[in-house]
């Protein structure tokens, strides 16, 4: 088969920031009518590669072809002139605009020069049925969650006219349903002849959709593949240069659960979630599946005390609690990692060790700052076991990749050492092989004696490290069920699909 | 009429005054609302009183809701000469007359105000500028002078620099070798005239155009560890108590008044203005000018 | 640190212009058993504004900004000197008023941080009223003391050494130790950098802001003291008036960013010096006060581009390129 | 849950509105004569400039940045408007756009610098602020008069309402304004684009929005009305003066931020900054009729007012949030 001519090539780029080699000599090439996978681990070099591509950062050495011509874009605006659309990693979207307006806003439907809101609105609707998504349109953004903002995001860009669609871990907080729904536009548009550029950490999902994969490793080009020519086991190695053992299902004999630390009795929050009730053993793994916007956040927020519940109680350790704030919370042992890391985790400003410390140092009064030598052993030793890259603590968060800045959010909450450790999407985009690592943390965590609250979008996940797993749907605890040999995706599916009714 | 306003005064016998002061910038400035205040109280004036805070905006805005409350005559010390002409016009259609006090408005048509009452910056200015003359008349060495000028911009800066400009510089001999603003207060005069000291070792006169900068500058000579009023002669503007004490004291050499007590004159204006009596166009204050010995008689009874 | 690198070197060129209008400018003598100099003025003068920055500061940093400091320091300043003029110690004078001004401050982040009014709001309720309480105490008048233990505080000398001088210092020590040593300085930067995730991560941010404006308004009563000592009278119409600018000015200068997070004692007080050299340079170079807004917009102006890198690199680039085009031309 | 999200949105300009028509009603309860249609229009003829003037600092804010050079360029605006008009004697139809192009000039100025070279807006603006003012200055230090004939005229014109009430024609400017800026804020892709700039600067620009274009834009808006609010300020005082409008700046903010736009930007109407110059201008209104205050007593009385204002604000759009 003939290699048609690229629509976009890049040469030798090399791109270094203060202190890191973010891209050295990378070449790339995207052709028309293909999904191209960007494969790297955390801090390979992916989103560089992306923004030096756009224009987001100049580059310090190569050049970037756009149909044969060289190109140099001074900014997004510029890019997406000339054809290239493209979701960034942290979903960057004005919030406090209207939904449709994320969609539209730049290239708004006008009339006789004015915008026209109601077509704007309504073209809003029509787009995001596409997709699957029904949602108030004019409510301003902050009104959903993480998840629905993600596909917002997608949903503006497949809309813009475009040879080249760039899509940067657009999956990272989607669920099944949505994957697949966005897989679905994705075949149209490649069926049109748009190359797309696609980047995700989750590897049945390339498979799926990929044709061809460039691999980066430590800044550097590895290869490119044919998806069909280079099996899994292959690829991983070649992301991270040596083998990675298959997962099982990480608890394997039954556990019993005797000891209840939290007991959450008809708690709920009007609007947010109806009144349920659950209980959290120590040493329990309870895992939490649902749908976009099924309520899943809105449980772990409660439980947190990051929201004031509208009624019911809490017990921990079989005595009432008042968890009315965060701090409340925290001085009950509950830990909560949350799953917008830019806008309720990570201080972009401080530094990796700073943002390690933080909640450990809030649990301390301002009064009693944690010793420096404590600091540099425990941030040291989390860079070492999350892998944090680049391993410097004194770098600041900001300049982060995407998945090292969730790593960084998981380390503050992991040195606190909690009772009840609420991980809310822990893994969102993060490599296969920090992942595993995470996991298996958990695992051991759980095994030392702590209660972990485990909400992921990806359901095996899930069901490797739960004990029991709640299912929500419409922001309703709807069935717990105990994760036995019977309980497999498929009947997790089905039970959030029917609402637990049988 | 009652304090709230309303009806026109003047068929009871009983008279509304609205009074529009400029600000509460200074000592000088709340002595003078006081004067005014406590004459309104003892003449029977009922007044409205209001304070633009060197706005000239809200002094109109005032002077407008005057006219809305229809009061029997509005009196008010403007913060500059110019731009009064549209509000006084919709005074004089509502047939309400203006009396302005301190400072004159540069208004063409001088039937729109019925008289004005206050001191002469400009003279003021002069009054400072001749007892140096005088002083110095009979040396012929060159006289370093320094001045600390008000906040920039504001009528008494602009002519008391005019007026003393205007009477030195008839003597070449003369030289005012740093100028710069003290914004009338003790603490810029005190933080400038350290600076003056610094940069111009041989500093004869210090001209201020009020009482507080010349104390700050005082403080400021001796701390150089020069002798106020003796090294370095001071003459200000103003008189007030603690200008006079200095003045007692020899460390100031001359004091030109600028009364702030305008409140008694003023009064008996607004009462003949409002029973349509014809008033001199120009009222000017009773004013003098204090020497070291003035000042030791005068100094017990000042009242501020 | 090379942030505080161009600030640096702004001020030397400051300086270095007085020199050619001064000669003797940085002589330094001993005067009456106390130390006399330009620099020493610069640094006297420039306290009180030294100390209110450094209050404004942390206020900023956590991504607020506080009005109504000037009104406090006029408050501050006229209590004692009214207490002082009425009898009572310098001491009780002292702590009334500074009391008093932790008070107002505590007050402005009550309004902030617990009924969530926008600071600059909540703060100019106080700057605006403060100013009439400033007044209301002095009586409109200005209220003279004389009291050789209250001219200490901003006009007195400690081993020769002006006591402004010395209590900046000590409250810088302080201000530095609470946020650099002690962890407040994280936390403040933690609120100011990212709200909601502090309170996620359990940090109480309701009192740290409180404690901030208290701080800001404590150092602006101690600066309120040090204005009125100076010259031994309270002045409540004009005391600190425009005050809250200049500090907002000098932090900025500084390199803390008026967004919050990040902060710069150090830069701080160096934008202070900077801004309080300027004045000095006007007054003694002889900038006529018509034009002396001019020269401070130009000075802010470079102040302001050459700290910033963008313009840094762009001129820089330009020169580069025209070198190298000089050099393939010879 | 579309009529409940826009409900959020117009929320505080809804509280602040009802807030100003109780303070309205309060007053004509206590002061006599208070209640008529031509103290709330005096409102308006008085503070017309200061309208215009906080609709330019609306859009400023409205990208989170600010602008301290407002005040200053208005009394430059009176400063050159007066000169040239007095001195040598041009018409006014040549001086007023020039005196609006030199604002709109100064504007551009700044932004460019504030976008170019990425420095806060704050030190950019204060320098601007400096810059103005001490150009009023230079030019001179006495207030200039306006005696132009048909400037004079015009200033001096009432138009007449119904039943004795009477506008300036400064007020029909201003409303102008305020409905030109709204159209532009709401159906424009410039006054989207500063609501995206406001809401976040990063995210704006990678949605390919023109950001630096924007801010550019906001900041010559600003200048523009600050030379249109001199211009009518000078219709207000027939005169020029270097001390005009000083601190006009900070009103002009307060009068953005009590309407409810955040500082931080992204979020606020443009009719809640018509409702905030309302209010400071009802605040000053209250205070002239009270009559009996002392000049510190007004200080504090202004400060309790605008306190009990907030205040009453906060707790009734916290309230109907819940
Ligand atoms: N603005 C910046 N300043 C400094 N270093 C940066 C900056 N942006 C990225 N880096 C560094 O460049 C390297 C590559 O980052 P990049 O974001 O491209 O990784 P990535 O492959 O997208 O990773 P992830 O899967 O975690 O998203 C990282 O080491 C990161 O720390
Ligand atoms: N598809 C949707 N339609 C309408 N509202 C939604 C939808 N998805 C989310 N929301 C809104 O977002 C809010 C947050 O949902 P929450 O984060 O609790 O859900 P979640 O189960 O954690 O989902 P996610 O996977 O998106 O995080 C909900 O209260 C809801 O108002
Ligand atoms: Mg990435
Ligand atoms: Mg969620």
């Amino acid at each position: 088969m003939a290699v048609p001519e690229p629509i976009l090539r890049m040469k030798g780029i090399g791109k270094q920031f203060p202190g890191v080699k973010a891209l050295d000599d990378v070449d790339f090439r995207l052709l028309p009518g293909e999904v191209h996978a960007l494969m790297g681990e955390n801090g390979a070099g992916k989103s560089t590669l992306i923004k030096v591509l756009t224009g987001v950062h100049p580059v310090d050495t190569g050049t970037i072809d756009l149909d044969g011509v060289p190109v140099a874009f001074a900014g997004p605006l510029e890019a997406q002139r000339a054809g290239i659309s493209t979701v960034y990693q942290e979903v960057n979207l004005c919030t406090n605009l209207s939904v449709a307006e994320n969609i539209f806003i730049g290239r708004e439907p006008r009339k006789r020069g004015r915008i026209d809101w109601k077509r704007m609105r309504a073209r809003a609707a029509e787009l995001l049925a596409r997709l699957d998504l029904d949602l108030d349109v004019s409510a301003p953004l902050e009104a959903y969650s993480l998840a629905v903002r993600q596909m917002v995001a997608i949903a503006r860009a497949v809309d813009i006219e475009a040879r080249v669609l760039i899509l940067d871990e657009p999956t990272s907080s989607l669920d099944a349903g949505e994957v697949a729904q966005l897989f679905k536009v994705m075949r149209t548009l490649k069926g049109e002849g748009i190359a797309i550029l696609f980047v995700s950490h989750f590897l049945d999902q390339i498979y799926e959709i990929a044709d061809r994969m460039t691999i980066l490793r430590n800044g550097r080009r590895v290869g490119e593949y044919l998806v069909s020519e280079l099996s899994q086991v292959e690829l991983v190695g070649k992301m991270i240069g040596q083998e990675l053992k298959e997962l099982e299902r990480l608890h394997g004999e039954a556990k019993r659960f005797d000891a209840p630390l939290v007991e959450a009795r008809e708690l709920g929050r009007p609007g947010a979630i109806e009144p349920f009730t659950l209980t959290i053993h120590e040493g329990e793994v309870v895992g939490l599946a649902g749908l976009l916007g099924s309520g899943r956040t809105e449980v772990a927020r409660l439980l947190f005390g990051a929201d004031h519940a509208g009624g019911g109680e809490v017990a921990v350790g079989g005595t009432p609690a008042a968890l009315r704030t965060p701090r409340a919370a925290m001085g009950h042992g509950i830990a909560f990692c949350s799953e917008d890391r830019k806008a309720d985790g990570l201080v972009p400003d401080l530094t990796v060790r700073e943002n390690i410390i933080l909640a450990l140092q809030a649990t301390r009064g301002w009064t009693r700052p944690v010793p420096r030598e404590q600091q540099d052993a425990l941030v040291g030793k989390y860079i070492k076991a999350l892998k944090i890259s680049p391993p410097h603590p004194e770098h600041l968060v900001r300049n982060l990749s995407g998945g090292n800045q969730q790593k960084v959010l998981l380390a503050r909450w992991l040195i606190l050492e909690p009772r009840l450790l609420i991980l809310d999407e822990p893994t969102r985009g993060i490599d296969v092989g920090a992942k595993a690592e995470i996991q298996r943390l958990v695992v051991e965590l759980s095994d030392g004696g702590m209660a972990v609250l485990f909400i992921s979008a990806e359901l095996e996940e899930v069901l490797r490290l739960s004990h029991k797993v709640g299912v929500l749907r419409d922001r309703r605890l709807v069935a717990q069920l105990p994760n036995d040999e019977e309980l497999t995706t498929e009947v997790l599916m089905e039970t959030i699909a029917s609402g637990g009714r049988p | 009429s009652g304090g709230s306003g309303g009806a026109s005064g003047s068929d009871d016998g009983s008279i509304t005054m609205g009074f529009s002061q400029v600000g509460a910038e200074s000592g000088w400035r709340t002595a003078n609302t006081k004067s005014v205040q406590e004459a309104a109280k003892e003449s029977g004036i009922t007044l409205k009183f209001s304070d633009a805070q060197q706005k000239q905006e809200n002094q109109i805005k005032a002077i407008r809701s005057y006219i809305q409350q229809k009061v029997d005559v509005i009196a008010f010390s403007p913060v500059v000469e110019s731009g009064w002409d549209t509000v006084l016009k919709e005074a004089r259609d509502a047939k309400i007359p203006v009396i302005l006090t301190d400072r004159a408005v540069d208004s063409k048509d001088t039937a729109l105000y019925k008289t004005f009452l206050g001191s002469d910056f400009v003279e003021e200015g002069r009054k400072a500028g001749q007892w140096l003359v005088q002083s110095f008349n009979n040396s012929t060495d060159p006289v370093n002078i320094v001045e600390l000028q008000g906040t920039t911009g504001s009528a008494p800066a602009n002519d008391r620099k005019a007026g003393f400009a205007e009477v030195i510089g008839a003597d070449p001999k003369f030289k005012v070798i740093a100028s710069q603003t003290g914004d009338f207060t003790r603490a810029k005069g005190k933080e400038v005239m350290e600076a003056f000291l610094k940069s111009n070792p041989d500093i004869d006169v210090l001209y201020a155009h009020n009482d507080d900068m010349g104390l700050g500058a005082i403080e400021a000579i001796e701390g150089a560890g020069k002798v106020p009023g003796k090294d370095i002669k001071i003459i200000t503007v103003d008189a007030v108590k603690d200008g006079m004490q200095a003045l007692a004291d020899g460390k100031i050499n001359y004091i030109v008044e600028c009364s702030p007590l305008l409140g008694p004159q003023l009064m008996d204006l607004a009462k003949k203005v409002v029973k349509g009596e014809t008033v001199p166009a120009r009222v000017v204050t009773e004013e003098t000018t204090f020497t070291q010995e003035q000042a030791k008689t005068a100094l017990p009874n000042r009242k501020y | 640190m090379r942030r505080l690198l161009w600030p640096l070197v702004i001020l030397a060129a400051l300086l270095a212009v007085n020199v050619l209008f001064t000669p003797g400018f940085f002589a330094i003598q001993v005067r009456e058993g106390h130390l006399y100099g330009s620099l020493i003025d610069i640094l006297r003068f420039g306290a009180p504004l030294i100390l209110v920055a450094l209050g404004m500061t942390l206020v900023i940093a956590t991504g607020g900004i506080d009005l109504s400091v000037g009104s406090v320091v006029a408050i501050s300043g006229a209590l004692a000197c009214l207490q002082i003029s009425q009898d009572a110690g310098v001491f009780t004078a002292v702590v009334l008023a500074l009391g008093l001004s932790v008070a107002l401050g505590a007050w402005n982040g009550f309004l902030v941080a617990n009924a969530g009014i926008q600071p600059i709001i909540a703060t100019l309720i106080l700057m605006v009223a403060g100013r009439g309480l400033a007044q209301l105490i002095t009586d409109g008048q200005i209220i003279t003391v004389n009291d050789p233990a209250f001219k200490l505080i901003g006009g007195g000398y400690l081993l020769t050494v002006p006591f402004g001088i010395l209590l900046v210092l000590a409250v810088l020590a302080v201000t530095a130790f609470l946020t650099r040593r002690l962890a407040l300085g994280m936390l403040i930067e933690a609120v100011g950098g990212n709200a909601e995730a502090s309170r996620l991560a359990g940090i109480r941010a309701r009192g740290i802001i409180v404690m901030v404006y208290a701080f800001a308004a404590l150092c602006a009563g101690v600066a309120g003291l040090m204005i009125s000592s100076n010259v031994s009278s309270a002045d409540g119409n004009n005391a600190g008036l425009w005050i809250e600018l200049d500090a907002i000015l000098a932090v900025v200068i500084g390199g803390t960013s008026l967004a919050g997070g990040r902060f710069s004692l150090a830069g701080t007080v160096l934008g202070a010096l900077i801004i309080q050299t300027l004045t000095t340079t006007i007054y003694s170079i002889g900038v006529p006060p018509e034009t002396t807004l001019l020269f401070k917009a130009l000075v802010v102006t470079v102040v302001c581009l050459l700290q910033s890198a963008a313009f840094r690199e762009k001129v820089f680039k330009r020169r580069a390129r025209t070198a190298a085009a000089q050099e393939v031309a010879a | 849950m579309s009529a409940l999200a826009s409900r959020q949105r117009y929320l505080p300009a809804l509280v602040t509105g009802c807030l100003f028509a109780a303070m309205f009603v309060a007053g004509g309860i206590r002061y006599e004569g208070f209640a008529s249609g031509q103290v709330i229009l005096n409102v308006f003829v008085d503070n017309a400039f200061l309208l215009v003037v906080a609709v330019g600092m609306t859009f400023v804010i409205l990208t989170g940045g600010i602008d301290l050079s407002v005040g200053s360029v208005v009394a430059l605006s009176t400063m050159i408007a007066a000169t040239l008009m007095s001195g040598p004697g041009w018409p006014p139809y040549v001086v007023v756009p020039l005196v609006l192009l030199i604002g709109s000039g100064l504007g551009l100025v700044m932004g460019y610098i504030i976008h170019a070279f990425d420095i806060q807006p704050f030190i950019v603006t204060l320098a601007g602020m400096f810059l103005a003012r001490g150009l009023c200055y230079t030019i001179g230090t006495e207030s200039v008069p306006i005696e132009d004939a048909t400037f004079t005229a015009f200033a001096q014109t009432r138009i007449d309402l119904f039943a004795d009430l009477w506008i300036s024609p400064s007020v029909v400017v201003a409303v102008a304004v305020v409905a030109v800026a709204a159209y532009v804020l709401h159906y424009t892709r410039l006054g989207r684009a500063v609501y995206a700039t406001g809401g976040s600067e990063q995210s704006a620009l990678l949605m390919g929005l023109p950001v630096g274009r924007t801010k550019i834009a906001v900041y010559t808006i600003s200048g523009f009305c600050s030379a249109l609010g001199g211009v009518l300020l000078s219709f207000y005082m027939l005169s020029g003066y270097g001390l005009h409008a000083v601190g006009m700046e900070l009103d002009a903010i307060a009068a953005v931020v009590i309407g409810g736009t955040l500082l931080t930007g992204g979020s606020g109407l443009l009719f809640g900054t018509v409702l905030g110059v309302l209010v400071l201008g009802l605040i000053q209104t209250i205070i002239s009729f009270e009559g009996t205050l002392s000049s510190w007593w007004t200080k504090i009385f202004i400060g309790l007012l605008l306190f009990v204002f907030i205040v009453l604000q906060r707790l009734f759009s916290a309230r109907s949030r819940r």
